[in-house]
């Protein structure tokens, strides 16, 4: 008998065989899962005596050093500069999360009460930012708020910007931090506002409540999935956050990747960089887990990708 | 029934439920289908009707059971490979491809020689009267024309089954009783033997040389359209089939009681049911089997709503518990008044038992 | 005749700083300095035996040359020059720091030609064995090298490196802001850095601010590698309270020049690229002691292309492209007779030129071994996390 | 004046949508977040070396970006990296959405957190990562090595409109050409392929995108000559060339613009399927 088997099941669309996703995982296995691998090896490993790199011996200076001190006294104390690097990371962040969702929510139902044909375009345009560079929006940032651009500049003109000064301050990097993150909030929460129905608006009127308590009670509880989602869209890549204290907080407003990022780079203790890596990795997953988990225990359906 | 064309065997096909449970869409169903016939496979939504077409066609598996073309097993062999095709209820059309593309592609995967594809696209689409629009995509046609680009798309492969998956359900009525009409005519001309699934029963008794009447995973009655209507093997398909008044009586030694009081001679019924020797029945009557009569011999009751449909009125009667509808030709008789006391007796050798 | 006597005194300025180099040099205690000649390489060089006899240099090449340099450092249209004459592409990639180079090269970063590190990077690099022993001492132009800058202490007699520009490290003052314009030492720097408000700006440099700290400390330049905790405890308090504006190598000038700015530890040619666009920027010697540093063009090992480094860098020491090069970098170079070539704004620039009174407060970038430069660390680390 | 209908508002919608607060508001967003787009455009005709002391108009620094080999290089090696990424990326999302459809449901948990962890996982963390990890298995920092890191991080965005596509596509046309004789092969080449085309292309420009406006991982990735213009632009702020760096951003900006546009049209392609 030459006859055909027929596979397990038959045809659904794009039937295709599960082999062709192998291809793509061995490929992030190689590309994502293995650094991410590499960088918890290399923090348990110790620093050669010159250079870059790593000495194959096993190490746990770089985690001590996360948190001891060696004083030049010859003391040892606990140590609160990288403490303090997490706290600005979640601070800056945190901040740039609240100001978006408080930018946010209002755009995005104003866009979401917009007649249909107008909506396609408002959405366009907070998408636009969302695919430019931020390298770019960043640097845009900079020029608006450097005192001898636009704002000093008027300032000047009224006479009282002699002492404007934001640029290089940790306000600039929290300014950064929002512009660049903005529409990673306006998206997910108008997805969420465009799926609401008004009319429970309406009810909630009819039932005598006023503006606020109808946002407050009846339309923020209905777009609740989109503002989660737009909360760790926003936080949880803040947290990682190294162009905006880059370049718009004059070298001093130091987060986490920035100091990670100068590790690797000119302070070259790969072991340490790693270290703190593993901990910003850590700290990732953890609200993933926690915005995931929590959701599902409520029962709403928030997508993250 | 080993000569038969499509023999079903004993075939049985179940679906996990999403909460872990299982639903059997095909309870070890056997059907034999004789060549060049046209059948109708009939039934309500999730009686198993549509799975067992898609078994034929090797769009689902059966777990168990055999199915047999000219004598071979075809059930373990993938559906490209099967000579059975199949017109889909939303037609299935290829949106990016033309009209003589979408025919022409199940030519295309026989390795058919050009000339003699486009010969055969030629002839198909002229066949369902679509010449000259062959250039045309999908969406540039209109309902009844995209039907008839699915059945040119199927015909054209020359299947020795044609499967048509309720194909008629999305066309408007007139629309729907022209392709009908057209399709008997096709099935006459090829030949071949279609194996056709509805929901409607009007449509499965207008085009069936045959039905089968599926409920809940089993065949519940095979035959020609007036055996199925005439001499139903049950409530369910009295009542599916047609309009019935399904009426409970009791057995009495003079014959079957009425609710209200009225007795039925037992000869009064149609020739071949079986009747009970006593307890209750249920005894399926059609509407239009009705006739006002002045004995007491019948279904007594008071007329609660007459309505005028045309060339019927529709006389709604409660009879005891029960309410009993009759369909009277419009003219000819003297119609009641709601409100009326009636009389109503099943014409001679129409009403059947169906079980209790 | 002005022009003359100009000339004369950049180039006696140029001898008497290149002196201080080998001045440290020689009690420093890093290296050894007492190779006589470039003919008998230091013991500090272990591949230096297989040192090349004077080589017939190809006077053009074909192919590309990978050259990894300090951002805004070299000129592009010399670069265009170089290309035009010799017919070797030049791909320039940048860097914002010697250790930022050095963590690149090590990564992995394959594939470079020519290097520009500076005089302690250079000694650090053939230390990890990552230059190429390309006998710079046998090319053609290497007769150009100025004779103090010959038997310099990372490279005694010139093996592996070339050298390229040389300048210090002090401050750039506007003179017309009064918060600033009293600057005259590390010390008052790092008050006037103390003020809220302030407009200062500080390279992001370990060596250059801990050392200038340590010298605001009343450190000497030969105390500047101590081990001793103490001074580096004292430079930390110093430090504790110097919370500048910016912290940042790169981008400077234009912060300077538009006023952002108002004062800036800066190496002496880009404030003298200040002062061309705005003459109120002057160059400020700190009275506690400035740094001296020389940049080099190197070969690291495993370049693709060493005949290609040879013929540029040999190019490179021609005293036109020398004189060109300090047009476009503001600082002076290593290469006799270059100053014909040099703009007379440059020459005329008690920045560049040093004026006879300075000398002595000049000393070279410290260039300290592995505990010295891990309290240099400790104190830089501290500072930027305090800001 | 308002007209006599407003007495009784139509729909009390109208009410809540014309919040005063949410109207305000948004206008000011949607202006706040172009105004410094728009400074960077402005900027960019400037004719001061400082980029933002204004003196004239010209267009001297585009003839400057067009005429510098350097950046003319760095886009070079941009476009290289993210064609080559993008059709890798491309082509891995496609296998990945179409095999996914029969993995088991472990195995599919498993590949989404694969999938998806390019996105939420901080840039930086898998940037250091790549580059510890390219270190030890001596792949050397240049093209290679940012066409790698690039493609990985490049497959979710590809994935994403290709996957919505396919969850729109309707069974039976598949189950059409499989009643018609197709095989798999045959099924994948002349339904799926064509069907998916607008999400494939949809993604692959995404991909191009992302790749295209890259900054951390090539920042760390890039090896001698294959800076990339991202990083070459980071090294122009870094010193003094602004009123350049203004007109290549203008460039980019506008080129940015014209894909997600080409996306857009692509999405209403697929809308009026």
């Amino acid at each position: 008998m030459s006859k055909v088997r027929a596979p397990k099941s038959p045809g659904r669309p794009g039937q295709a065989s599960s082999w062709l996703a192998t291809p793509t995982l061995v490929f992030l296995i190689l590309v994502i899962l293995l650094p991410l691998l590499i960088t918890v090896v290399y923090s348990f490993l110790s620093q050669p005596s010159l250079g870059t790199g790593v000495k194959w011996v096993f190490s746990t200076d770089a985690y001590r050093q996360i948190f001891v001190q060696e004083k030049l006294d010859g003391t040892t104390a606990f140590d609160t500069r990288y403490l303090k690097v997490l706290w600005n990371s979640f601070y800056y962040a945190g901040i740039a999360t609240i100001t978006t969702l408080l930018l946010g929510i209002p755009v995005a139902m104003w866009i979401a009460t917009r007649p249909v044909r107008f909506r396609a375009m408002l959405v366009l345009a907070v998408t636009l930012p969302f695919w430019t560079s931020v390298l770019i929006r960043t640097y845009a940032v900079r020029q608006i708020l450097d005192e001898t651009g636009p704002i000093g500049g008027f300032l000047k003109i009224i006479g009282v910007g002699n002492s404007y000064q934001i640029l290089y301050t940790p306000w600039a990097t929290i300014i950064g931090l929002t512009y660049t993150f903005i529409p990673f909030m306006i998206l997910p929460v108008y997805a969420s506002a465009e799926r609401f129905d008004f009319r429970y608006a309406e009810a909630g009127y009819d039932l005598g409540a006023k503006r606020w308590t109808v946002l407050r009670r009846i339309v923020i509880p209905g777009i609740r999935p989109g503002i989660i989602a737009g909360i760790a869209l926003v936080f949880i890549p803040g947290l990682g956050s190294f162009l905006q204290p880059d370049m718009l907080g004059g070298g001093k407003t130091n987060m986490i990747a920035n100091v990670i990022a100068n590790n690797f780079g000119q302070a070259r203790n790969w072991p340490f960089g790693s270290a703190l890596s593993v901990f910003l990795l850590i700290f990732t997953v953890l609200f993933v887990l926690m915005v995931t988990t929590g959701v599902r225990s409520r029962g709403d359906q928030v997508r993250l990708i | 029934m080993t000569d038969a064309h499509l023999d079903i065997r004993q075939v049985t096909k179940t679906f996990p439920t999403p909460e872990g449970g299982v639903v059997v869409a095909l309870d070890s169903v056997d059907l034999a289908i004789a060549e060049g016939e046209f059948f109708v496979m009939l039934g309500p939504s999730g009686c198993g009707k549509t799975s067992l077409l898609r078994c034929i066609a090797g769009l689902e598996y059966p777990d168990s059971g055999e199915i047999l073309l000219d004598g071979s097993r075809i059930d373990d062999i993938p559906a490209y490979a099967r000579p059975v095709n199949t017109v889909f209820q939303s037609y299935a059309l290829f949106p990016h491809m033309s009209v003589a593309q979408n025919v022409a592609f199940g030519l295309e995967m026989e390795r058919l020689p050009k000339n003699e594809i486009k010969s055969r696209v030629a002839a198909a689409l002229e066949q369902v009267k679509l010449t000259g629009l062959d250039r045309r995509k999908p969406t540039q046609l209109s309902g009844g024309q995209q039907q008839r680009v699915a059945l040119a798309r199927a015909l054209a492969k020359q299947p020795k089954v044609l499967l048509l998956d309720e194909p008629l359900s999305a066309l408007d009525l007139k629309l729907r009783r022209g392709m009908q009409v057209e399709l008997k005519r096709l099935q006459r001309e090829t030949g071949i033997t279609f194996v056709f699934v509805t929901h409607d029963q009007e449509e499965a008794m207008t085009m069936g040389d045959r039905i089968a009447v599926f409920n809940e995973g089993k065949i519940v009655q095979v035959g020609s359209p007036q055996e199925i209507y005439r001499r139903p093997v049950n409530g369910f398909v009295a009542d599916f089939i047609g309009e019935t008044n399904l009426i409970k009586v009791t057995v009495g030694s003079g014959g079957f009681i009425f609710p209200g009081g009225g007795v039925l001679a037992r000869e009064l019924l149609a020739e071949d049911c079986e009747v009970p020797a006593a307890g209750e029945c249920l005894l399926a009557v059609r509407p239009e089997d009705f006739e006002l009569v002045d004995t007491d011999a019948a279904v007594v009751g008071e007329v609660v709503d007459v309505i005028f449909t045309g060339g019927l009125i529709r006389l709604h009667v409660r009879a005891g518990d029960q309410e009993i509808v009759a369909a009277l030709p419009s003219h000819g008789v003297v119609v009641p008044a709601v409100g009326d006391q009636t009389r109503l007796r099943p014409i001679t050798k129409a009403a059947r038992t169906v079980g209790s | 005749m002005i022009r003359r006597s100009k000339v004369s005194r950049l180039a006696t300025s140029s001898a008497i700083i290149a002196a201080g180099v080998l001045v440290l040099a020689a009690c420093g205690g890093e290296t050894t300095t007492t190779a006589p000649s470039a003919a008998a390489p230091s013991a500090a060089a272990p591949a230096a035996s297989e040192a090349p006899a004077a080589s017939a240099l190809p006077a053009t090449g074909s192919g590309e040359l990978h050259l990894y340099s300090w951002t805004d450092y070299i000129d592009p249209a010399q670069l265009d020059a170089f290309t035009a004459e010799t017919g070797i592409q030049v791909i320039l990639d940048t860097y914002d720091s010697n250790e930022t180079m050095l963590a690149k090269i090590q990564a992995g970063a394959t594939g470079y030609d020519v290097l520009v590190p500076s005089d302690y990077m250079v000694a650090q690099m053939i230390e990890l064995g990552l230059l190429e022993n390309i006998g710079v001492n046998t090319l053609p132009n290497a007769a150009n090298i100025k004779p103090n800058l010959i038997d310099v202490y990372w490279d005694p007699g010139r093996s592996y490196s070339a050298p390229y520009m040389y300048g210090t490290t002090g401050i750039g003052v506007d003179t017309t802001d009064p918060a600033v314009s009293g600057i005259a030492s590390w010390k008052d720097y790092f008050a006037a850095g103390s003020v809220a408000g302030n407009s200062l700006d500080v390279l992001k440099d370990q060596t250059e601010l801990v050392s200038a700290a340590l010298r605001a400390g009343g450190v000497a330049p030969a105390d500047l590698c101590s081990t001793d905790k103490a001074q580096y405890a004292a430079a930390q308090e110093l430090l504790s309270t110097f919370k500048p504006k910016v912290i940042d190598s790169d981008g400077g000038i234009e912060r300077m020049v538009k006023g952002s700015s108002k004062a800036r530890m800066a190496w002496n040619g880009s404030v003298h690229r200040m002062t061309v666009e705005n003459p109120n920027i002057q160059f400020v010697y700190p009275s506690d002691g400035l740094n001296l540093w020389a940049d080099n063009f190197v070969v690291p090992v495993g370049a693709p292309d060493l005949e290609n480094a040879k013929i540029f860098i040999n190019w490179m020491m021609g005293p036109e492209q020398a004189g060109v090069a300090s047009n476009f970098s503001g600082y002076d170079n290593g290469i006799i007779d270059s100053d014909p070539f040099m703009n007379d704004s440059l020459k005329t620039d008690p920045g560049v030129v040093v004026p006879a009174d300075k000398v002595a407060l000049i000393s070279p970038t410290p260039s300290c071994g592995q505990e010295a430069r891990d309290l240099y660390t400790e104190v830089f680390t501290s500072w930027q996390s305090g800001q | 004046m308002s007209p006599v209908t407003t007495s009784r508002p139509r729909r009390r919608l109208v009410n809540l949508s014309n919040f005063p607060l949410f109207r305000g508001t948004s206008i000011a967003v949607l202006v706040g977040m172009y105004l410094p787009l728009l400074l960077v455009v402005f900027y960019s005709f400037n004719q001061n070396r400082l980029a933002q002391i204004w003196t004239g108009f010209s267009f001297k620094w585009y003839d400057f970006v067009f005429h510098n080999d350097d950046i003319l290089r760095a886009l070079k090696n941009s476009l290289i990296v993210a064609v080559v990424a993008t059709i890798l990326s491309t082509l891995l999302a496609l296998g990945a959405a179409l095999g996914m459809l029969r993995m088991a449901r472990s195995g599919r948990v498993f590949a989404w957190g694969l999938l998806g962890a390019p996105l939420l996982i901080p840039e930086i963390v898998l940037a250091v990562g790549t580059l510890g990890f390219f270190l030890t298995i001596k792949v050397p920092l240049g093209h290679v090595a940012l066409i790698l890191a690039h493609t990985a991080f490049c497959i979710p965005f590809a994935l994403l409109p290709i996957r919505a596509r396919l969850a729109g596509l309707d069974a039976a046309p598949f189950e059409a050409a499989t009643d018609l004789g197709a095989n798999e092969w045959q099924i994948l080449r002349r339904i799926t392929l064509p069907l998916l085309a607008p999400g494939i292309l949809a993604g692959a420009l995404l991909a191009f995108a992302i790749s295209l406006d890259d900054f951390i991982t090539s920042f760390f990735i890039a090896g001698p000559g294959a800076t990339t213009l991202p990083v070459y632009i980071f090294g122009m702020i870094r010193s003094n060339v602004t009123p350049a760096v203004n007109a290549l951003s203008t460039l980019l900006l506008i080129f940015s613009a014209t894909l997600l546009l080409a996306v857009y049209l692509l999405n209403r392609i697929r809308r009026s399927d």
